[in-house]
């Protein structure tokens, strides 16, 4: 596979009044074309921070980012981003198909950018929202709009932010199987950002592991599993199993021994607690039920 | 059209089109009394008898009066005096060959300019405004002219006299509530409050001293007069009849209520003032004198350059 | 630095321009700016050395107008605010009150005048009464539309947590309508001088703008237009003062490191 | 409906109000006549073909007006608003430009534009700009970053963003100036018309000839009621279109309390 | 323990102008006081709009909720909300620190109120963000702020909608252990909707599984786990095992046994398919490297 993103000594600072935020240390990776990789890191490392570079959206402050071995200035062409933030990235003025229309009309004609966003909004299982506005629908289903729209574009690279954190467990299976099946169709390379160790392992073909926030990187796996995969094997198989408990025991790196005593050490204090509350709960109760009868 | 505004049509060919230049005249009016011998010089056909087409135009106020006539929106437009005398000295006009006075309009007699006050006000005679508080519809104009002068004359020290600026038609409420202690009023202001407020007369600003003192007439640009002699003589010649025909009361009465929406028992009572039926240079100079001593005029002012006076009538 | 220089580039080319083509016209209703500028010195700042060199007219004329104008939009932007918020959050008090203030919005404050002088007396209180009633409407409006449009989850915040009326008032809806009401506050602030002219057509002896219109009527045009760039200059000078108001009351928004104009290829 | 009774019910208090005051012995009633009187009056006006074209007159000046300073005032907002440096670069214009009082200036305008009805509505069109102008700006200004973000991301070019994002999300405040702005542009017509006349006649012109002439004040009264009436109507037609262009502005916000 | 929340009979339908949507069906239940019931189900079936029923933000059209006893109709006392849209619940002109005291202005001291907030936004680990404004904030720290805004406020019942959705495993641990600590030793009442399935169980004290849009109530689970919890030990205790297993089963029983044959033969495809690529691409590369050399 030929590298599609190369990220090179990436550093990004942002400015404020009271001083500057160091989001993103140094980051360098790439990843080949149709490659699907998975993003884990803890929650305010700079992983979003990541994707808006990449997606031109924000100027690293430091090194820099290629596309096909050209650098990324301005917003790269044939992209597309599942944001964090989904609700706010629908466009409030704009019903469910229209939304997911939205970036199609700079190219498709009427009848095209229809077909393709009533396709994707079945593949999402919304196909009975169309006409909704956005904020008639709950949040999963918002999400599952914002995931519409960036399948109804067919980029060649998709970034995605944390893009089922707002759907069930069961959606979130069957629109894991969508991307892959998705990607795979079109031939698309994807990044996902992803909190759901599970689910890095399962999709990607590698899990970029991040540390703490300023992020570098700090584990880059490669996903020894047959391309092909299924929801109940895959997740029964030996391999994942470990795989998946390799990232977790990575996103632990960074704390220390005595972090990790420290919470072991609380939880047993707790523990103890609890087992006080309990028992006083089970005399009040029996008093309680002594006094009814 | 709709929006109201002039309708450029080509004037029909009238009896005597072959003598002016210029047959449709656009012609600034105010809707006050002192163009009364327009509206009867209309109404009895002088300017069709001259070939001319008038077209009225209602302008408020004098601010747009020069400013139209410089435009051209305006071929002859109805002003006071002082306002044409200002602007003259001051070149307002010199793009279009200076303004110039072709028709006497209005000139006072007595009981025309009253200076009012509350029928129960303490203000009795002109030496009690010392410290007091006149209304006057414009400063440094006619109001003010006549009003200072003939307080002067009156032993009044006018640094103790207050002005302030109230439209005419707000002068009576405005004595009444007692925001001004007296109102310098024209009519018909001054029959109405008379008769609704029963409000008294101070001081009339126009004898004495300011006499017969002329308020204002028609003038043009120099530009046009030169471009059509033949018409302005012609305006002139049917405006002297109008001026002539103004002079008697049972004419002017009923248009009053006609076109300047004065009621009945009001036109039956108000004064009129002269309708002079020549231009007369001296008297006119009478005028530049009192904007002389007053202020206005920060040198000697010439006003009969500016007059263009009927050659055959 | 840069931005001063790029913001008066601007503005003296315009100058500049316009002096070219006063000087070609050569007309008396337009007199170049080097003749204002004249006039304006010998108005205003030809005065003695211990008042700063301000003649008689900026202490008779120019302060208790500026006095006046400044006392009637803060009236209005108190009575504006308020009310704003009331009927942005009372859609009652919206359907009530809503139409007769689209009635009073539409009428000429000089058909009024009448109407003023028997509930004001002539002078200050009438011409504070006419600038409040002219600059009301844009922070009323303005008000009321920021009030309304408070975001429908920071609302449900707000009731879950019980906010007591005058903190959800103050701490929520204020802060949320505010950059709507700020451009109320701008619009209706030169609005008021604009207004503060008006209200001196009656009832007046001082005043810039009774001044302005005697200069106008006595065909000294050089004053005039001195009357006018002082106006000018007073709205930028008021409108900077608010602009540095605003800047911090409205520090929390997001920074412009993301707006639409940012957000931009600078390939 | 309920709205409208309830609209009817706060006017009906003011004429009450008003009515009160107009006969109670505390002013003449000729300086104020109460709203039965006015009534009676303009019940006459309505059938008086003059006052008619006079109204015709001021209305057709002011969709005008509307028109032109909408079309004026939200491109220059939108450049405006999203060209920071363009925005440097005119404040100190737009400032000084702002506080122009276009009624003392109609000397000024009668010379250039002349006395024809042009010259009023370039003047409303002058003080009805600001208001949609700075509505636009503010409007941009909070508009939220991630909708551009999104759209940009999505490939979609600055002038499009502009027209698709930045538009549709500032169109409710802009909407709200231009509902401002159709109140000042008559107000503003009415004003010029009261204190220049002209060619034009209108609404003001009535006003002004009700005034100076017989001092009616109950036709001066009628006349004002018109014009209220009309910026009412037109607010209303305004509000009308802004609910069904942008009704997802007003349930996106908070319910009321 | 005694009733403190009852749901009786509930069902909300929202109106549109394209017609009504009825979001709750029919539901039934009742909390106990210091009771933690976690609610799954999918999404869009309408838990969020449950919430907003008990939490009296909408009145719901049928049946109805009370408290203690006290029919719901305004806005209950001593009641907090942890909103699913935590980014547009966070007030953006108020620092993170006022953000958290903005609620207890009503009840507490200058003092009282910032040692508490201080100590919300310890537990949620954002000791260093006090000063920082929302939108300088990641996703998943924007929402632990609402979650310390929640708890700092010490209600006395906690409504929760996916509060850990946008934050890390890790940190998901520590905040699911700190919920537990915190409605221990404050005897709050919490209910928590979560589309984790494992997350339920180790949370609650039961698990109510609503079905599909509208929403009803397939099953009330009793959670028989010992109250003192430990992310590792409970999660591989049998009795959680079977539990989570029975959930995900419930949360299946809308689904017919068609869809799930069709998803499989759909996945059977899929595996065809990219089995298929996979040969291709490998063949692609062996022609390359033999290119290459
Ligand atoms: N606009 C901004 N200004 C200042 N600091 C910011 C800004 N945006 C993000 N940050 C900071 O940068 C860091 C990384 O933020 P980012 O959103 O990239 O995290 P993240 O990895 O996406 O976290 P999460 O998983 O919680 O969403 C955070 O500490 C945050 O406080
Ligand atoms: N304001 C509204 N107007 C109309 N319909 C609405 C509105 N809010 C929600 N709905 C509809 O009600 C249903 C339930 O929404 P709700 O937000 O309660 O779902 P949810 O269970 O919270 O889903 P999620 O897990 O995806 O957040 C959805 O089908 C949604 O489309
Ligand atoms: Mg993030
Ligand atoms: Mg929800």
């Amino acid at each position: 596979m030929t590298a599609m993103l190369e990220v090179a000594d990436l550093g990004h600072t942002y400015q404020a009044k009271d001083g500057a935020h160091t989001a993103i240390a140094d980051l360098s990776f790439t990843v080949g074309a149709g490659e699907l990789v998975c993003v884990v890191g803890p929650s305010g490392c700079g992983k979003s921070t990541l994707l808006r570079t990449i997606s031109g959206l924000i100027h690293p402050t430091r090194g820099e980012v290629s596309l096909h071995g050209d650098r990324v200035r301005g917003v790269p062409e044939d992209l597309a981003v599942v944001f964090q933030d989904y609700s706010r990235s629908l466009f409030p003025w704009l019903s469910v198909l229209k939304n997911v229309e939205f970036p199609l009309r700079r190219t498709l004609g009427r009848a095209e950018r229809r077909a393709r966003a009533v396709e994707a909004l079945e593949w999402v299982g919304l196909s009975t929202a169309y006409r909704k506005y956005p904020w008639q629908l709950s949040g999963g289903m918002q999400q599952r709009v914002a995931i519409a729209r960036a399948l109804a574009y067919r980029p060649a690279l998709l970034l995605m932010d944390e893009p089922f954190a707002s759907v069930d467990a069961q959606t979130r299976f069957e629109l894991e199987d969508l991307l892959l099946k998705v990607r795979t169709e079109h031939d698309t390379t994807v990044l996902v950002v992803t909190h759901d160790i599970d689910e890095s392992v399962y999709l990607g073909d590698r899990v970029l592991v991040l540390s703490t926030s300023p992020a570098s990187v700090v584990a880059d796996l490669k996903v020894d599993l047959p391309a092909q995969r299924d929801q109940i094997t895959t997740r029964e198989s030996e391999a994942f199993v470990a795989l998946r408990a390799e990232v977790a025991r990575l996103l632990n790196v960074g704390k220390t021994a005595e972090q990790v005593a420290a919470r072991r050490r609380a939880n047993e204090a707790q523990a103890a607690k609890w087992a006080e509350a309990e028992r006083a709960e089970v005399s009040r109760v029996e008093a309680e039920e002594r006094a009814a009868t | 059209g709709l929006l109201g505004g002039s309708d450029e049509q080509q004037p029909a060919e009238s009896a005597g089109s072959g003598k002016v230049e210029k047959a449709k005249i656009k012609l600034g009016l105010l809707p006050i009394l002192d163009v009364a011998s327009v509206h009867i010089a209309i109404k009895k056909g002088y300017f069709q008898e001259e070939g001319l087409e008038i077209e009225p135009i209602k302008i408020q106020g004098g601010a747009a009066a020069i400013p139209g006539l410089i435009k051209g929106d305006l071929d002859i437009s109805f002003g006071n005096w002082v306002s044409f005398m200002l602007a003259e000295s001051k070149q307002g006009a010199k793009d279009v060959g200076g303004l110039k006075l072709i028709n006497d309009g209005y000139q006072t007699k007595p009981d025309m300019f009253l200076i009012l006050a509350k029928a129960d006000s303490p203000v009795k005679s002109p030496k009690d405004f010392e410290g007091k508080t006149i209304a006057i519809n414009t400063f440094q104009n006619i109001a003010e002219l006549t009003a200072k002068a003939t307080l002067e004359a009156a032993d009044v020290d006018l640094t103790k006299v207050n002005f302030k600026e109230f439209p005419f038609p707000d002068m009576e409420a405005a004595v009444q509530n007692g925001t001004v202690d007296a109102a310098f009023m024209v009519e018909p202001f001054i029959s109405r409050a008379q008769r609704t407020s029963g409000q008294i007369t101070v001081l009339d600003a126009a004898s004495g001293p300011t006499d017969g003192i002329p308020i204002g007439g028609y003038a043009t640009t120099g530009k046009f007069a030169d471009e059509n002699p033949k018409t302005v003589a012609a305006f002139q010649r049917a405006m002297a009849k109008g001026q002539r025909d103004a002079a008697d009361r049972p004419t002017v009465e009923p248009l009053l209520v006609e076109y300047a929406g004065v009621d009945k028992e009001t036109a039956s009572l108000v004064h009129f003032g002269e309708f002079p039926t020549s231009l007369d240079a001296t008297r006119l100079q009478r005028v530049a004198e009192l904007m002389r001593t007053y202020g206005l005029l920060k040198e000697e002012f010439d006003v009969k350059p500016m007059l263009v006076s009927s050659s055959g009538s | 630095m840069n931005r001063f220089i790029q913001r008066w580039a601007v503005f003296a080319g315009l100058v500049v321009v316009w002096e070219l083509l006063t000087w070609l016209a050569d007309d008396t209703f337009f007199p170049r700016p080097t003749e204002i500028a004249t006039a304006a010195h010998a108005l205003w700042l030809s005065g003695p050395v211990e008042d700063l060199f301000l003649t008689e007219t900026v202490f008779e004329h120019v302060l208790p107008s500026i006095a006046r104008l400044l006392g009637g939009w803060a009236i209005a932007a108190v009575i504006g605010v308020a009310l704003g918020v009331a009927l942005g959050r009372s859609s009652a008090a919206m359907q009530f009150a809503g139409p007769l203030l689209t009635f009073m919005r539409s009428i000429p404050p000089p058909t009024l005048v009448p109407v003023f002088l028997l509930l004001f007396t002539a002078g200050t209180q009438m011409q504070l009464a006419t600038i409040v009633f002219g600059v009301l409407w844009p922070i009323l409006l303005n008000s009321i539309d920021g009030a309304r449009s408070v975001d429908a989850t920071k609302f449900d915040t707000s009731a879950v947590f019980r906010i007591p009326k005058p903190q959800w008032v103050l701490g929520v809806v204020l802060p949320a309508a505010s950059p709507k009401i700020f451009a109320g506050l701008r619009v209706s602030l030169s609005l008021a001088l604009v207004l503060m002219v008006v209200s001196e057509l009656v009832g007046t002896d001082n005043g810039i703008g009774s001044q302005l219109l005697l200069a106008q009527r006595s065909f000294e045009f050089p004053d005039m237009w001195a009357g006018i760039i002082l106006l000018g200059f007073l709205g930028y000078a008021f409108n900077t003062v608010l602009l540095s108001f605003e800047a911090r009351a409205l520090a929390w928004q997001p920074r412009q490191e993301r707006t639409p104009a940012t957000v931009e290829e600078k390939a | 409906m309920r709205a409208l009774t309830r609209g009817l019910l706060g006017v009906a208090g003011f004429l009450v109000v008003w009515e009160l005051f107009g006969r109670s012995r505390l002013v003449p009633s000729d300086y104020l006549p109460p709203p039965s009187v006015v009534a009676v009056e303009l019940m006459r006006l309505l059938g008086d073909e003059a006052f008619l074209r006079d109204v015709v007159a001021t209305l057709l000046a002011l969709l005008i007006t509307v028109v032109l300073s909408v079309g004026i005032a939200v491109p220059l907002g939108l450049v405006l608003g999203s060209v920071p440096s363009v925005r440097h670069a005119t404040r100190a214009v737009v400032e000084f430009l702002r506080p122009i009082p276009s009624v003392a200036l109609i000397p000024l305008a009668i010379v250039v534009i002349g006395i024809g009805p042009e010259m009023k509505i370039s003047l409303a069109v002058y003080a009805a700009t600001w208001p949609i102008l700075f509505n636009t700006i503010y409007a941009l200004d909070e508009l939220d970053p991630l909708l551009v973000e999104t759209a940009r991301a999505f490939g979609t070019g600055r002038v499009r963003v502009l027209f698709s994002v930045a538009l549709p999300s500032a169109l409710p405040f802009v909407f709200t100036g231009i509902r401002l702005a159709a109140t000042t542009g008559l107000v503003v017509l009415v004003s010029v018309e009261l204190l220049a006349g002209g060619s034009g006649g209108g609404l003001g012109n009535f006003i002004m000839d009700a005034r100076s002439g017989s001092g009616r004040m109950d036709l001066v009264l009628a006349g004002t009621v018109v014009a209220g009436v009309i910026g009412y109507l037109l607010n209303e037609g305004l509000e009308r279109a802004q609910r069904r262009w942008v009704g997802w502005s007003t349930v996106t916000t908070g319910g009321r309390s």
